[in-house]
């Protein structure tokens, strides 16, 4: 058989069958008992040619509709990502790369990630930001899951106000381990102090607090924060990060492991994934911390170089007692944050901030007189949730007809909320797209 | 080279937005007492500044295109360019996953294709595709194997057999679900000791985890024999499937007894795993199991594909969205690229590369195991004058354009390199192979200091990982 | 000023100014006279951002109307183009270079030329290639000045086959020079043998035959040829590179200029450039050869390496003197060619060739049973001329709107041919497609 | 490395194509005589051999990404990467040039914008797109310069005058339009012979070629009273726009009295030249020249832009199609990213960045003229010490990473090294480099085998440039 990904031809196969020593392929499965051998061929469609894969690919992603303009964010959000970030993470060397385990071979990855580290522990305002994980909800688990050892206590407090999935997902990874998972009520759309401040015990270990929250409103973090520290228990920040071109790194306001979701950073929606998984811990979760660390030290010639460190945590090493089972992270992503970031630069992240936070100001104003309050009367950021007279899900196929996702129909969480969609505005909008949006709610809504 | 943050110079700019006409809205009080204080420490570049810095960090680096990557267990096939061309079509790069399925009739319809097709490679009924990872797959798994014994009332089963020769993730996941790993030696053949295994069988064990071929790439030809007993005994059987590149078309983890299993689709599917991720690490059980699947699962209807939410069993969701879809994306393609027949020569290539490389290194280096390997097999770097340790070869290797295989691994063979050429590469590029790793021995005789002394083309020589593990520097 | 392609700081120009020892920009230009500076901004639209850029380039290109399915050929050809054509062609390394000037800097370009060389003299069947020029038709226009010079004769033989840009360039080439151009007129769609044969003289430099002609016709190749030479004119040929996977080279049929357009060979239309200038000559136009070309050669150390050759013939050596004017060429695009054939191999090549034969028969029979029958009852390649009963131009309307461009409306190079229509197929469609294309045909025809 | 010839295994492939139900077509006589006897020596390699056969030789190969090039007048600029991404909407890729022109009013308005920045920058009145490069743009104005003087009935006027330092495409494009170059001298200031000018003008000259800033960088301060006197003289005034990046936005050809030009689309408005092309070199023409501009040109009714082809005075068609329309969309989205201001900053910078590595290489060497320059300037490697080159001095720095400067051109300054170092390169860059060059001053003086011996760490040694031309080997 002869495959463009089969660079074997029959004539090299049969050589090296002699080569071996035997007569026919079949004789080196001798160690596979015959009785358990597929006896038919494995029950797939044939073999396709590159130009039949092309085609077909592109008819199928035209059987996804992509709306002219979409409002929808609720932890994926669709920023403008720069020529540069795909040109240089296509790079060859970078992404058909493994895991650098030899470092003389991998400075390229492995510096790129010191940098990616750098970038991290500088806006969570941490000292120790590791080389990524899976996605933000897997990383929030594994803070939690820190938090919990560190304390060796056995509460978790999560305020409704986080983002259903990162609920759920800390929900699976602590199902049947013992550990009491606390939903605080906020039906105010924020984390209120007082109930913060009641709730908190000495068997708490971490309180959660995601900001911007589930709403896109502002949480007041810095007494959150102050109040969970002061029971005892871990604060962990949850982030959008490029609200940190705006907003204070939670780990200067306290919190003592800042986990978030990197796609805003440079990455493309693709329906959910591959996506990054950002942490960055204080010193005292150094040795806990999950996953790869990339770390400077100096070749034989003592030239600075960079070298996975304290493997020690890590599953291929310490078997059962790692800090965490993590081995594959999201590298390439994070590669792909880090040259965002790099073309960013301060003052960028400072503007797309702002400008994300411009736009969802106007937004919100234009809806609330076209006739769609917000839901909450709180401080937002970039997202909110207005009231709608028809049901959401209603106005959504709607407006989908005119080539616009207005948002996320709420009702998906809390039935109680099905007249309210979140709607989220970033720096890729004008001021025209914002009116024709305003305009053509007026006139459906 | 310098770290991009030295490069920085104030007043340098790679970015533009457009000018608004949005009017700027007052600060809320609410993000007034929590604006940042201070500029973040961020590199100021022009766009050219910031692509010459990650082109030079390009050449520092050896993917699969610079040459042959032999890294054992880790399968580093070629990965084909069509499928990143596929990823980047606007309809599925701009998706959203909080989209109205109607919406994304096209990515489910992949998803749809994709479980389809590793049931039928697998021999399994149902797949989640949510696990981001091989070990987040294991964990998954995991989980799946707690619900199913709680379901039962089995809620003692705790304990959960690891061969010793099993890849680390398989205890560390095991004990991040809340097992006890409980270790299984290996016998003098290389396989797991079936009466010490049987001997540990019994109603507190909740599972077994073998990956089959085993990561010293030797087919466990007890394994019916082994099903029997863990399934007599109350447990389940897991297959890692890291190893399935060897068995496509030849075994099926669903026909040798094993009841669920996850897949790499960046080993086996070609994915690029781009210097440590992603990857996708999806969760295949039979029928019994398939209640207890992550939330939501793939369902159709008249109207289409939708995800279905209605899952009371389920052990809930593991990753934030519905796993990592560009990687799925790509191994869909790659399946498609092959077909059946095509799958099977991929796995029939990929064990043929391996045992004519043994075949044909063997008569220089010491290979522990006498019968023929699947896709990889380990040797021995022992006894070799001067003290000459595997990962002296390996450093050596580096200067001949190749990236080292992996070495200390598996844990049972000592001074062990294990090689994985996988089904991309040809006679000529292992022919080369061998010739340098027999070059390599001449050398440990005469000139050992270079190998000691290896790598020497490399833009750093050998570095010190214990100077970076004591005083750790992690950031700039 | 900052912007992104501008590195320099203001406080670096500042600095620079000062070390230059002037104390504002102004003073460099002294030698400038100050009548002639410009006293007012260039008139152009205020800088865009990369995001404005990407959005309204995007709604640019959403004015062109891209059928579904084309038949449209007539010198530009629509073929798969494999995935690792552009993943290996977009390396920087490759695209960002210039001219290979520097060799021991360049042996990735150089090498890479040298293939293509070997390539094209291989496909052509003559020993000398060079290195690209602009494409097919400029191409024509320099064989023909070779032919010239070499022949010291005076007079150009152009059959009325050859597509119309083709003469027009030529024309254009040899305006007030003095050569005599002869268009040999062929009505029945080729050259005929006994009409070229009564139109060589003592005075013809070359003859030129385009091979498959304008209409996609076969001529009669070898004869053409032997009749050239024998006259003691210089038999050009001029082909798509693609039907060679079929066809025999034209330098072993006695060719001794052949030339080409070399779009056809993994270059995407791109409305018409930038294309491929193909060109491969006799032994004894080895010194006359416009354009760069590329030998082996060995370095200091005894390795085999690669340098531009025979540069005695080029402008920045011979300046009036040079065997022409060229410079530039079209290096990128023969990297894309010699990418494109490493894929195809013989016998892709041959694979492709025969596709396109096969496809195109098909459809010619299909139309024929549709009403359309051949306008010429010659044998063609991969296109043909039909005939009509409505207007082409007509035609082509209404077929555009279910998403069809049919072909080409002969009638705007003939008006006697405006019910005729050329259409072309090449091995991208599948017989479904054809099938369609019958079926609206044969509904608006 | 070898070739890819060589690497050839019968029975690989890359390919495929789908299986088709189209019935196999009886070749027709005419083809079958035709048929090519024997197979094509093309390489058969699997997509793994052909993708590290191009990485590997792009890693021989140095671009602007890859580190400073300062190639005197190639003006090597940084190519930004968003303007490939615009190239390869599909919209843009898949037009075809023979559609209607109403199938086409994305790629008019693309054309018809960039004639209007190009008038803009240059002040002339009509531009056209056709020529595929500078070289092909000097020729299609020679042609236009014949043209316009048969059409006044002055088809006597077959002399050009060419400055001795002007490019070598000068003179050989005059030739090949069948003008006769009369070469002009240069003053002591590196200017043209003002005084010899005005001698050798008579009413044969049809046109002087001129480029201004010449090729020494110098500015032809003498500029207007020139062009009075060519014009006087009855001849017309060509710009070679070269160095256009020294002056958008501070003068302009038109301004000066030119009559017609052309620029480089690849060197003035950074669109990728590709290891020798593609490029493009639109010519710009005052009104009374536009007659004879090539046809087809834009024309714009109520129904869109259209080419218009009823140009009873065109020279004709100089391409196939309209010119590298994938090189030109790229100029406008340059021209668009910067702006008006922008562009007369990228010449600000462009000249300062070069007077500043003069002012700081003066010391040094030789800088043979005294005036400012504009955006590039030309040093002399003459009386170094050990007989030290000036192609001693680019190998050299080659060692150091860096593309050499423009070696013996332009002719008139002995062992000229000329610099352009553009204005996408900063401070930090110039000033490494002035350091670099003042290092290897040193070792011209003390280890001159250094320099005669470089460069030492590319893939070969110094190539033996005249073995390649004795007996020519072109192919494998």
């Amino acid at each position: 058989m002869n495959h463009p990904y089969l660079p074997l031809t029959d004539g090299q196969r049969r050589a090296m069958l002699d080569t071996i020593g035997v007569s026919d392929f079949a004789e080196l499965l001798a160690e596979v008992p015959e009785e358990l051998r597929l006896k038919k061929p494995l029950d797939l469609p044939a073999s396709q040619s590159e130009l039949e894969l092309s085609t077909g690919f592109h008819q199928l992603a035209e059987m996804n509709v992509l709306p002219e303009l979409s409002f929808l964010g609720a932890g994926a959000y669709q920023h403008y990502i720069p020529a540069v970030v795909n040109h240089l993470a296509k790079r060859s060397e970078f992404y058909t790369a493994y895991t650098p385990y030899q470092p003389e071979l991998s400075q390229g990855m492995l510096q790129a990630i010191f940098e990616f580290q750098s970038y991290i522990s500088e806006l969570f305002g941490l000292p120790v930001a590791n080389a990524s994980l899976y996605d933000g909800p897997t990383a929030l688990a594994e803070a939690v899951l820190m938090a919990l050892k560190e304390t060796r206590r056995n509460q978790v407090l999560l305020p409704e106000t986080l983002h259903p999935s990162l609920i759920e997902v800390v929900r699976t990874y602590l199902r049947d381990s013992g550990v009491e998972i606390i939903i605080l009520p906020c039906p105010a759309g924020v984390q209120e102090i007082e109930h913060l401040a009641k709730s908190l015990s000495e068997e708490c270990a971490a309180v959660v607090i995601q900001n911007p929250n589930r709403y896109g409103i502002l949480e007041d973090l810095s007494r959150l924060i102050e109040l969970t520290r002061q029971a005892g228990a871990v604060p962990i920040s949850y982030v959008q990060p490029l609200t940190l071109g705006l907003l204070e790194a939670p780990g200067r306001l306290g919190a003592e492991i800042v986990v978030g979701e990197g796609q805003p950073l440079g990455l493309p929606l693709s329906y959910g994934g591959p996506y990054l998984g950002l942490m960055a811990v204080s010193e005292r979760f150094m040795r806990r911390i999950p996953g790869r660390l990339v770390g400077e030290t100096l070749d034989r010639d003592g030239r600075i170089s960079y070298v996975l460190t304290l493997q020690a945590r890590e599953q291929h090493i310490r078997r059962e007692k790692a800090t965490s089972n993590i081995c594959s992270n999201q590298a390439l992503c994070a590669l792909r944050a880090a040259i965002y970031l790099g073309v960013l630069g301060p003052k960028g992240l400072h503007q797309v901030a702002q400008r994300c936070y411009d736009n969802a100001h106007y937004l919100a104003a234009e809806l609330n007189k076209a006739g769609f309050p917000l839901r909450f009367e709180q401080p937002f950021f970039m997202e909110f949730a207005i009231h709608t007279s028809r049901p959401a899900a209603d106005l959504i196929h709607s407006l989908a007809a005119r080539g616009i996702m207005p948002g996320l129909d709420l009702g998906r969480f809390d039935p109680a909320l099905d007249h309210s969609l979140l709607v989220c505005a970033t720096e890729i909008f004008s001021k025209t797209q914002l009116d024709r949006f305003c305009t053509e709610m007026r006139d459906l809504g | 080279m310098s770290l991009i943050f030295e490069k920085s110079v104030p007043g340098k700019t790679a970015w533009t937005l457009p000018s608004s006409d949005v009017p700027a809205a007052p600060l809320d009080t609410a993000v007034e007492k929590q604006l940042r204080q201070g500029t973040p420490r961020m590199p100021e570049l022009a766009e050219i500044d910031i692509v010459r810095h990650y082109t030079e960090l390009s050449r520092r680096n050896h993917g699969v295109d610079s040459g042959f990557y032999p890294l054992g267990s880790c399968t580093m096939k070629y990965n084909p360019k069509i499928n990143e061309d596929i990823a980047e079509i606007p309809g599925f790069q701009w998706a959203h996953p909080m989209s109205p399925d109607s919406f994304c009739q096209g990515s489910l319809r992949v998803l749809y294709e994709l479980e389809q097709a590793f049931c039928a490679i697998t021999g399994m009924d149902y797949f989640t595709l949510q696990p981001a990872a091989g070990a987040h797959g294991e964990l998954t798994a995991m989980f799946i194997i707690k619900a199913y014994h709680r379901q039962r009332g089995d809620s003692h089963r705790l304990k959960v057999l690891v061969p010793t020769s099993a890849h680390g993730t398989n205890p560390a996941s095991a004990a991040m679900a809340g097992f006890e790993p409980i270790p299984v030696q290996c016998n003098a053949q290389g396989l797991v000791d079936y009466d010490q295994l049987v001997s540990l069988l019994d109603d507190h064990v909740a599972a077994l985890m073998l990956t089959n071929p085993n990561t010293l790439g030797l087919f466990e030809k007890e394994i019916s024999a082994i099903a029997n007993r863990v399934h007599q005994a109350g447990g389940l059987l897991y297959y890692d499937g890291a190893n399935l590149n060897a068995i496509m078309g030849i075994v099926r983890p669903g026909d040798m007894g094993f009841d669920l299993m996850h897949l790499n689709a960046h080993k086996t599917f070609a994915t690029p795993h781009g210097g440590g991720g992603p990857g996708a690490g999806p969760v295949g059980v039979k029928e019994y199991l398939q209640p207890f699947l992550p939330a939501p699962v793939l369902g159709e209807s008249a109207a289409g594909l939708f995800w279905d939410w209605d899952r009371p069993q389920a052990i809930g969701k593991v990753v934030g969205f519905h796993g990592n879809f560009g990687v799925l994306l790509k191994a869909l393609a790659y399946i498609k690229a092959l077909g059946g027949p095509g799958l099977q020569q991929v796995s029939q290539d990929a064990i043929l590369n391996a045992n004519y490389l043994r075949a044909r290194l063997q008569s220089s280096y010491s290979v522990p195991y006498s019968q023929f390997c699947m896709h990889e097999f380990v040797i021995s770097a022992t006894n070799l004058p001067n003290h000459i340790r595997a990962l002296d070869i390996a450093k050596r290797l580096i200067d001949f354009g190749y990236h080292p295989p992996t070495v200390y691994f598996p844990l049972i063979v000592a001074e062990a390199l294990m090689i994985e050429p996988t089904e991309t590469e040809d006679q000529a590029t292992l022919d080369q192979f061998v010739q340098t790793l027999q070059q390599i021995l001449i050398e440990a005789e005469q000139h050992p200091e270079l190998l000691t002394s290896a790598p020497h083309h490399t833009p750093v020589s050998r570095v010190d990982e214990t100077r970076a593990a004591r005083s750790p520097k992690l950031h700039w």
